[in-house]
């Protein structure tokens, strides 16, 4: 059973793989955007099974961006260290905000990361000199030269790794943490666990990551600029894929992502006028219809049993 | 008065409680005693509408009532004082009670009258009429949480393990208020692991075992029993 | 040495003083007993030891180390454990898992050797089927989750806060050999407690707490004599 | 829910006076653009904060709510030559109406499942809302012109518009009400109960359901009120209501979870230093610096202090 | 039922056989991504679909018919980049149209880069654009004014104007800008103007003296109190007031200054698209616009009066934007073009697209030329235009004036 269900997994982290081999610029393309909202709503559940439902992910991801994109303009950088650099920026930033917005709970977290992300992109929008100001800045080129295949690979590459980590991490012992905190923290602080190191390792590792995927998006389409940049769709898009597919799970966010994304291409095919509407009335039902997400929907159709990757449906209720 | 007949309750898949059958007649005290986790509170969780019965039927006064949600089975007159209190804490003293009579039409038109009644019942309550239920401690919040039930002039009382956690000395205190509450011709629902305390109030018992009556009784049947004896009334 | 020491400890909230003036001490092996009526503030010493919330004034000595300024988990790592009055067992985990979280992080261990050890405490505790989700265990076995996890942190010094609440007899019987085999292994255990017959024959010696300050000190016996103690505890007769 | 106003929250207001005082002979418009624009912000966030108080919902969708007010009163003016201010009744209706009626829908359906679900559910309403209004209206902005809401008069050698102020009695208005209602009224106790405890308000009889349904309703209601007396005032598009659930949330989060008076203090507080920020020369650009920046300490310092008690 | 569903899909199908026989050679496909959700984007592609309606009807280009494809960019970067793959990948198309914002169009540079299809694009106007596109991009053309080049050309305007009227002045000028990419870039311009002006140089050599600006949130973005702002504009006290903002900004701003009492001569505003029926509005009169096109310019010109016309009878509703007429000189152009070139080989076609000259409904000749950095830049210049009663007037350039213009701004 377990043999076969990793015999699948291989067979479509391959497939996936092989995609630039027989798929055009025009699937890579949208694959590509589905891998980057893929990323950050996995980065966004893994934060929220600490617990925490943090509106920061478009506010990193733009210091990402930002951070990565200067660092070519102004300093010449590579931009394949950029990116690194970007997400190094994104971390060092999350690590020292750690120290006070994750004091906080609640929706006392969320606002919190949300006022930040505003704070960020009009600092950014004020230092003309630095950031090129509200106008934004332009890179010389785009990464790869806007190869479709390497850009591929690219982000097909970060987003394996960053479901490695979200796999990797509920198997590790940081699993068992962070869900002790998201249940009752209380208990977990009584039981050992130093519960502001865990919030702050992941609140630093998924701000690296949203920082890596923003700095990314910067060197792929070659600019930043504040509002495309910050944008909010970098929370809601990420945020609406991981309840659609199932929260505290890898494979709910990723299966939300891919069937978002198709879904918005497909019915902009069929409807050019007004996808929108039909895009928000899906979510709508798959939220009345299926609460825990699809994923569970469809674990329950096709087992006995209740649970996946651990979480029960109850434990959803919090 | 209330008959329950044949209940099924699960959570999900998992049943607890299994074709359950019980009455309770007009000016009886009924007890319903068993260990934790046989499935008391939900039997009166179900009573009270907070959960639905997966089939079976409950009515009252000959009125089915299991398909009722919790506040329209209150107005009817069966009032639960839940284990976990459930009061108002951010209300006074005061306005707890007074909510307990305000949503039922008969009980709001004599609602002065209960509330002295309630007061002379628990005369800490009024002492403490405009203090805070939240800031209360746990004996006082329960006799507040009675009272509060009482405000609805019930014909009917459901209490689920009045005595939970309260120190000796209260525990007895409350039985004696108990004992009064029934002097006052109220039928009582009365659940309760406290086997030794229970029975000075009830007329009649059941005993549940892991969702099921193990075996009904008068209060001699029930005290003799040795099986009862060994696993509950913690001799 | 004692295990556990506090000088002068005081707790306010608000315009509550819930602890005042509570100085006592715990020595090694020996099973503390803390009792007074509701309110009395018995679980609010439970906590300030522990560390969830400050302490107003006082000193807390834990192995003849000041550990006022401690947080939490850190006061756990030193070796003191706790059970809640209310069972608060971590969902989304099994019975194990529940126990291996304190192997994990109050002792460091790693998942493997968290979990064999989880395994053996569980054996210890006599909770079975370990491997199955919480969702309908009995009260019992909540219970015993809460003291497997508090030992797998392997603590010296242990809290149980109302431990039996909830039990029925044969439960509670179990439940006090489990603490006498605890006791056995050198443990200090303090046990906060209503049900009178386990106080009397599980502890060696109680303090009598009412209004956060202590009325009597001694053994159950001595206690249960003095009138300060029954007029607390039961009322005054009328 | 709404404990009276309490000594922190008078020290607050003479500070807030203090404050004003000082600001009102440096700059006397940004005071009285401040207090006009506060009193808006608080109206706005009233009713989601009723909503995210008692039904523990936060409704991503609270702006669209508005923005279908300000079309529906913009539909009454051009379709009937409705005067915005005679809408006042049949928009404030009709939103209780639509606001009932997407409570039967859909947020009734997720009441018990968690929070996640309600998020997600009102942004989908809220795309649905914003969407169809794009497809019927376009997004070309339309307007309700009147002269009186552009009005102004001068007092001490400060000239100032004056229909804005209808905004700070609309505030006041609402929040004594409201308080007038949750403390006085059997429907209002009802609702107060429900929102501390909502299983022991059934066991006294009261039914959660209608409760939930009713708070949801008032608060659209609410909602609708406020886009009446906007619409004068504001652009009308598919967009405009949308930056006002953030604004909301934010002065939800600022004033404390459940408290209804400190919203209109914080709406104040932040409008004041909003107009400040824009009065002076180049500081129109960080405006929302200060506003969130404000809101962030104050969340910080609550916390800290908290986490010291 | 069913059947009769049936035989109306048999139907249909047997007439698009017989349409593409009628057709028989494969269509010209022009690939355009635009925001359908936006009005501008909407009207676009309606006038865009009037434009190909047109071509087809007079027997298409090169005999054979064209074909529209356009996909919706939602205003999202990666979605409009994504659009661009799918045109020139699963579409196959000859060339790329269409286009508004800045944020979209610069993602889809690398996209675009890539193909090096013709592309004849009508919006974004940030320079930032031009920089990322660079000067080697021969297949690339420009149709909207980069917005320096507005900034220019509604300098020379206002010299004209003052040349005309001696009366009108424009010496102290005062900006308000919104705080996005679109009103900051517009400073930034009117600065470096105003830096060459102190010098007696550039477009505003003449008539400028002095010049501030002050940013405001725009009502789109949340904003829509202008009044600290416009307070400075009063104590700067302009001739000329002009406002770079949206749409949404357009009502709230004027009547704001009512308000304050704020009347400077000139009260100009240069929003992308008006909201509708602003000219209904009392205050709307006397307000002066900037823009490419006019309703009024039918008046004037043929083609402007065709387009006009043939729009409502197409769609049932007004041209309610410069877009829109934008958008349809964006087809005409390219396909006037690929007539010139008579065939569809890339050079051929980008050699004609630099030398033919088209006459736009916008009220002036499509013409094209170098800018700063790209080599093919269509329109530079704008147009001065003016509510009068109710009416968008074109007052400058004065060979498409409508009317004469209304001074002072005011009641």
């Amino acid at each position: 059973m377990r043999n076969k269900a990793m015999l699948i997994v291989a067979a479509f982290v391959i497939a996936a793989a092989s995609l630039p081999l027989f798929a055009g610029p025009y699937f890579l393309s949208v694959f590509n955007t589905i891998f980057v909202y893929m990323s950050l709503a996995l980065t966004w559940d893994i934060m929220l099974r600490t617990g925490q439902l943090s509106y920061g992910t478009a506010g990193l991801f733009g210091l990402g961006a930002y951070a990565s994109a200067l660092l070519v303009a102004k300093a010449g950088l590579n931009p394949l260290v950029s990116i690194a650099a970007g997400g190094a920026f994104a971390g060092l930033l999350a690590f020292f905000l750690g120290f006070g917005v994750l004091r906080l709970r609640k929706i006392y977290f969320s606002i919190t990361t949300l006022a930040l992300t505003t704070v960020f992109s009009v600092i950014i929008r004020n230092l003309p000199r630095l950031t090129g100001g509200a106008s934004g800045t332009v890179l010389p080129r785009a990464l790869f030269n806007g190869d479709p295949g390497k850009n591929y690979w690219m982000i097909y590459c970060l987003a394996l790794a960053v479901i490695a980590i979200s796999v990797w991490l509920s198997k590790s012992k940081t699993h068992y943490a962070i869900n002790a905190i998201r249940n009752d923290e209380i208990t977990a602080r009584s039981s050992g666990i130093d519960v502001f190191k865990y919030l702050l390792f992941i609140f630093v590792l998924t701000s690296t990551i949203q920082g890596v995927i923003g700095a990314f998006y910067a060197q792929q389409y070659a600019f930043v600029q504040p509002e495309a940049t910050f944008s909010m769709n970098f929370l809601l898009l990420p945020l609406a894929m991981a309840l659609v597919g199932g929260v505290y799970s890898t494979i709910g966010p990723v299966v939300g992502a891919v069937l978002l994304g198709l879904v918005s291409e497909y019915l902009k095919l069929i409807m050019p006028y007004g996808h929108l509407i039909v895009y928000g009335i899906i979510i709508v039902l798959v939220v009345l219809f299926m609460p825990q997400g699809i994923t569970r929907a469809f674990a329950k159709l096709f087992t006995r049993k209740m649970q996946v990757g651990g979480v029960d449906s109850a434990s959803l209720r919090d | 008065m209330l008959e329950v007949k044949n209940l099924d309750v699960a959570y999900g898949r998992i049943q607890v409680i299994w074709n359950l059958s019980l009455n309770i007649g007009n000016n009886e005290v009924v007890g319903v005693f068993g260990p934790n986790g046989a499935g008391k509170s939900t039997l009166i969780n179900a009573i009270v509408g907070v959960v639905k019965a997966k089939s079976g039927e409950i009515t009252f006064d000959g009125v089915p009532i299991h398909n009722q949600e919790t506040h329209t089975i209150a107005r009817g007159g069966i009032v639960v004082v839940p284990q976990n209190r459930e009061l108002f804490p951010a209300m006074t003293v005061k306005e707890n009670l007074r909510l307990g009579a305000a949503y039922i039409p008969h009980a709001r038109a004599k609602m002065d009258e209960t509330i002295e009644y309630v007061y002379s019942l628990f005369p800490i309550l009024k002492e403490r009429e405009k203090q805070l239920a939240g800031t209360m401690s746990g004996g006082q919040q329960r006799m507040l949480v009675i009272g509060r039930a009482l405000m609805s002039r019930p014909k009917m009382l459901i209490l689920d393990e009045p005595s939970l956690g309260l120190q000796p000395s209260l525990v007895t205190e409350m039985f004696q208020i108990l004992n009064r509450i029934k002097q006052d011709d109220m039928v009582i629902l009365l659940a309760e692991q406290n086997v030794r305390q229970g029975l000075k109030v009830i007329d009649r018992g059941y005993v549940m075992e892991n969702g099921r009556i193990a075996m009904e009784g008068s209060i001699e049947e029930l005290s003799e029993d040795e099986h009862i004896r060994r696993a509950y009334l913690g001799v | 040495m004692p295990v556990l020491e506090t000088r002068g400890l005081e707790k306010r909230f608000g315009g509550l003083l819930a602890v005042r003036d509570l100085s006592f001490s715990a020595s090694r092996g020996e099973i503390l007993g803390i009792i007074g009526p509701n309110g009395a503030g018995k679980t609010t010493v439970i906590n300030l030891v522990a560390g969830i919330f400050p302490e107003t004034s006082g000193q807390i000595y834990f192995k003849g180390q000041e550990i006022n300024k401690l947080s939490t988990h850190e006061r756990n790592h030193l070796g003191i454990a706790r059970t809640f009055q209310s069972v608060r067992p971590l969902d989304h985990f099994t019975a194990l898992e529940n126990v291996m979280i304190g192997a994990l992080f109050g002792q460091g261990m790693h998942l493997a050797e968290a979990r064999e050890y989880a395994y053996e405490i569980c054996d210890l505790i006599g909770l079975k089927n370990v491997d199955r989700s919480i969702d309908n265990l009995t009260v019992l076995d909540l219970k015993k989750i809460e003291i497997g996890r508090a030992l797998a942190s392997k603590p010296d010094l242990l809290f149980l806060d109302e431990l039996m609440a909830g039990l029925n007899a044969d439960e509670t019987a179990e439940m006090i050999e489990v603490v006498r085999e605890l006791q056995r292994r050198q443990l200090t255990i303090i046990v906060v407690e209503h049900i009178m017959a386990v106080v009397r024959e599980l502890t060696q010696r109680c303090i009598v707490l009412d209004g956060g300050a202590i009325i009597a000190e001694g053994s159950y016996e001595e206690v249960a004599k003095q009138e300060r103690v029954i007029e607390a505890y039961l009322g005054k007769e009328e | 829910m709404l404990a009276a106003a309490s000594k922190k929250q008078y020290l607050f207001i003479a500070l807030l006076v203090i404050a004003a005082i000082v600001i009102g002979f440096w700059e006397p418009h940004a005071l009285i653009y401040g207090i006009q624009r506060g009193s808006l912000y608080a109206v706005i966030a009233l009713p989601l904060a009723l909503i995210l108080g008692i039904l523990g919902v936060l409704n991503l969708a609270h702006g669209e709510f508005l923005t279908v007010g300000m079309y529906a009163t913009f539909v009454l003016f051009s379709r009937f030559g409705v005067d915005p201010m005679l809408s006042t009744v049949p928009v404030t209706l009709l939103l209780a109406v639509v606001g009932v009626a997407v409570y039967l829908l859909t947020i009734k359906h997720v009441l018990k499942a968690g929070h996640l679900s309600q998020l997600l559910i009102t942004f989908g309403i809220s795309l649905v809302i914003s969407e169809l209004i794009k497809s019927i209206y376009t997004t070309q902005p339309r307007g309700v012109f009147t002269t009186y809401s552009y009005s102004s008069t001068t007092l001490a050698g400060i000239r100032f518009g004056t229909y804005e102020f209808l905004y700070l009695l609309i505030a006041v208005a609402v929040l004594v009400g409201l308080q007038l209602f949750l403390k006085k009224t059997r429907l209002g106790q009802a609702t107060f109960a429900v929102g501390q405890n909502p299983r022991g308000a059934s066991i006294v009889g009261i039914n959660v359901s209608f409760v939930y349904l009713f708070v949801f309703g008032l608060s659209i209601a609410i909602v609708g009120l406020a886009s009446v007396f906007m619409v004068p005032r504001v652009s009308i598009f598919p967009g405009a209501g949308t930056p006002y659930t953030m604004k909301s949330f934010a002065l939800t989060a600022m004033a404390g979870l459940g408290n209804l008076n400190g919203i209109l203090l914080a709406g104040i507080a932040l409008g004041i230093f909003e107009a400040v920020v824009n009065a002076i020369p180049g500081g129109s650009g960080w405006s929302d610096v200060v506003f969130f920046g404000v809101l962030i300490l104050v969340i910080m310092t609550r916390a800290i202090r908290e986490g010291r008690r | 039922m069913k059947k009769i569903s049936l035989a109306s899909v048999l139907l249909l199908i047997a007439a698009l056989m017989l349409s593409s026989v009628s057709l028989a050679a494969e269509p010209i496909k022009f690939g355009a991504v635009n925001p359908l959700g936006d009005i501008t984007g909407f009207q676009t592609t309606r006038a865009m679909e009037l434009a190909v309606k047109e071509i087809n009807e007079a027997g298409g280009l090169l005999g054979r018919p064209v074909e529209l494809i356009v996909v919706d960019d939602e205003m999202r970067p990666e979605i409009g980049a994504a659009a661009i793959d799918r045109l020139a990948t699963v579409d196959n198309v000859d060339f790329f149209v269409g286009g508004m914002g800045s944020g979209v169009h610069l993602a889809q540079v690398p996209a675009l880069k890539k193909y090096e299809k013709i592309t004849v694009w009508m919006g974004a106007a940030s320079h930032q654009v031009e920089i990322a596109m660079g000067p080697d991009a021969d297949w690339y053309f420009h149709l909207h004014p980069w917005d320096y080049q507005q900034g220019a050309s509604y300098g020379q305007g206002w010299t004209d104007i003052a040349n005309a009227h001696p009366e009108i002045g424009a010496s102290r000028i005062f900006l308000a800008y919104e705080e996005g990419a679109f009103g900051t870039d517009s400073y930034l311009a009117y600065l470096d103007l105003y830096e060459a002006a102190k010098d007696g140089e550039g477009p505003y050599g003449q008539i400028l003296n002095d010049f501030a600006g002050a940013s405001f949130t725009s009502a789109l973005l949340g904003g829509g109190d202008y009044r600290a702002m416009l307070r400075q504009a009063m104590d700067f006290d302009p001739d000329l007031f002009i406002w770079a903002g949206y749409d949404a900004d357009a009502v709230p701003m004027v009547a704001q200054a009512m308000e304050l009492g704020f009347e400077p001569p000139l009260f100009v505003g240069a929003p992308p698209g008006w909201p509708a029926n602003f000219g209904d509005n009392p205050l709307s009169d006397g307000v002066i616009l900037y823009g490419m096109w006019a309703p009024a310019l039918k008046e004037v010109s043929e083609i402007s009066n065709h387009f006009w016309n043939e729009y409502i009878k197409m769609h049932g509703h007004e041209p309610a934007t410069y877009f829109a007429p934008l958008g349809y000189t964006n087809i005409m152009f390219l396909a006037e073009a690929i007539k010139a070139a008579g065939t569809l080989e890339k050079d051929a076609v980008i050699e004609a697209l630099r030398t033919i000259e088209y006459e736009s409904p916008i009220g002036a000749v499509l013409k094209i030329e170098p800018s700063n950095i790209i080599s093919n830049q269509g329109f530079t210049s704008q147009k001065i235009l003016q509510y009068i009663d109710g009416e968008q007037h074109v007052i400058w350039p004065f060979e498409y004036a409508t009317s004469e213009i209304k001074y002072p701004f005011g009641r």
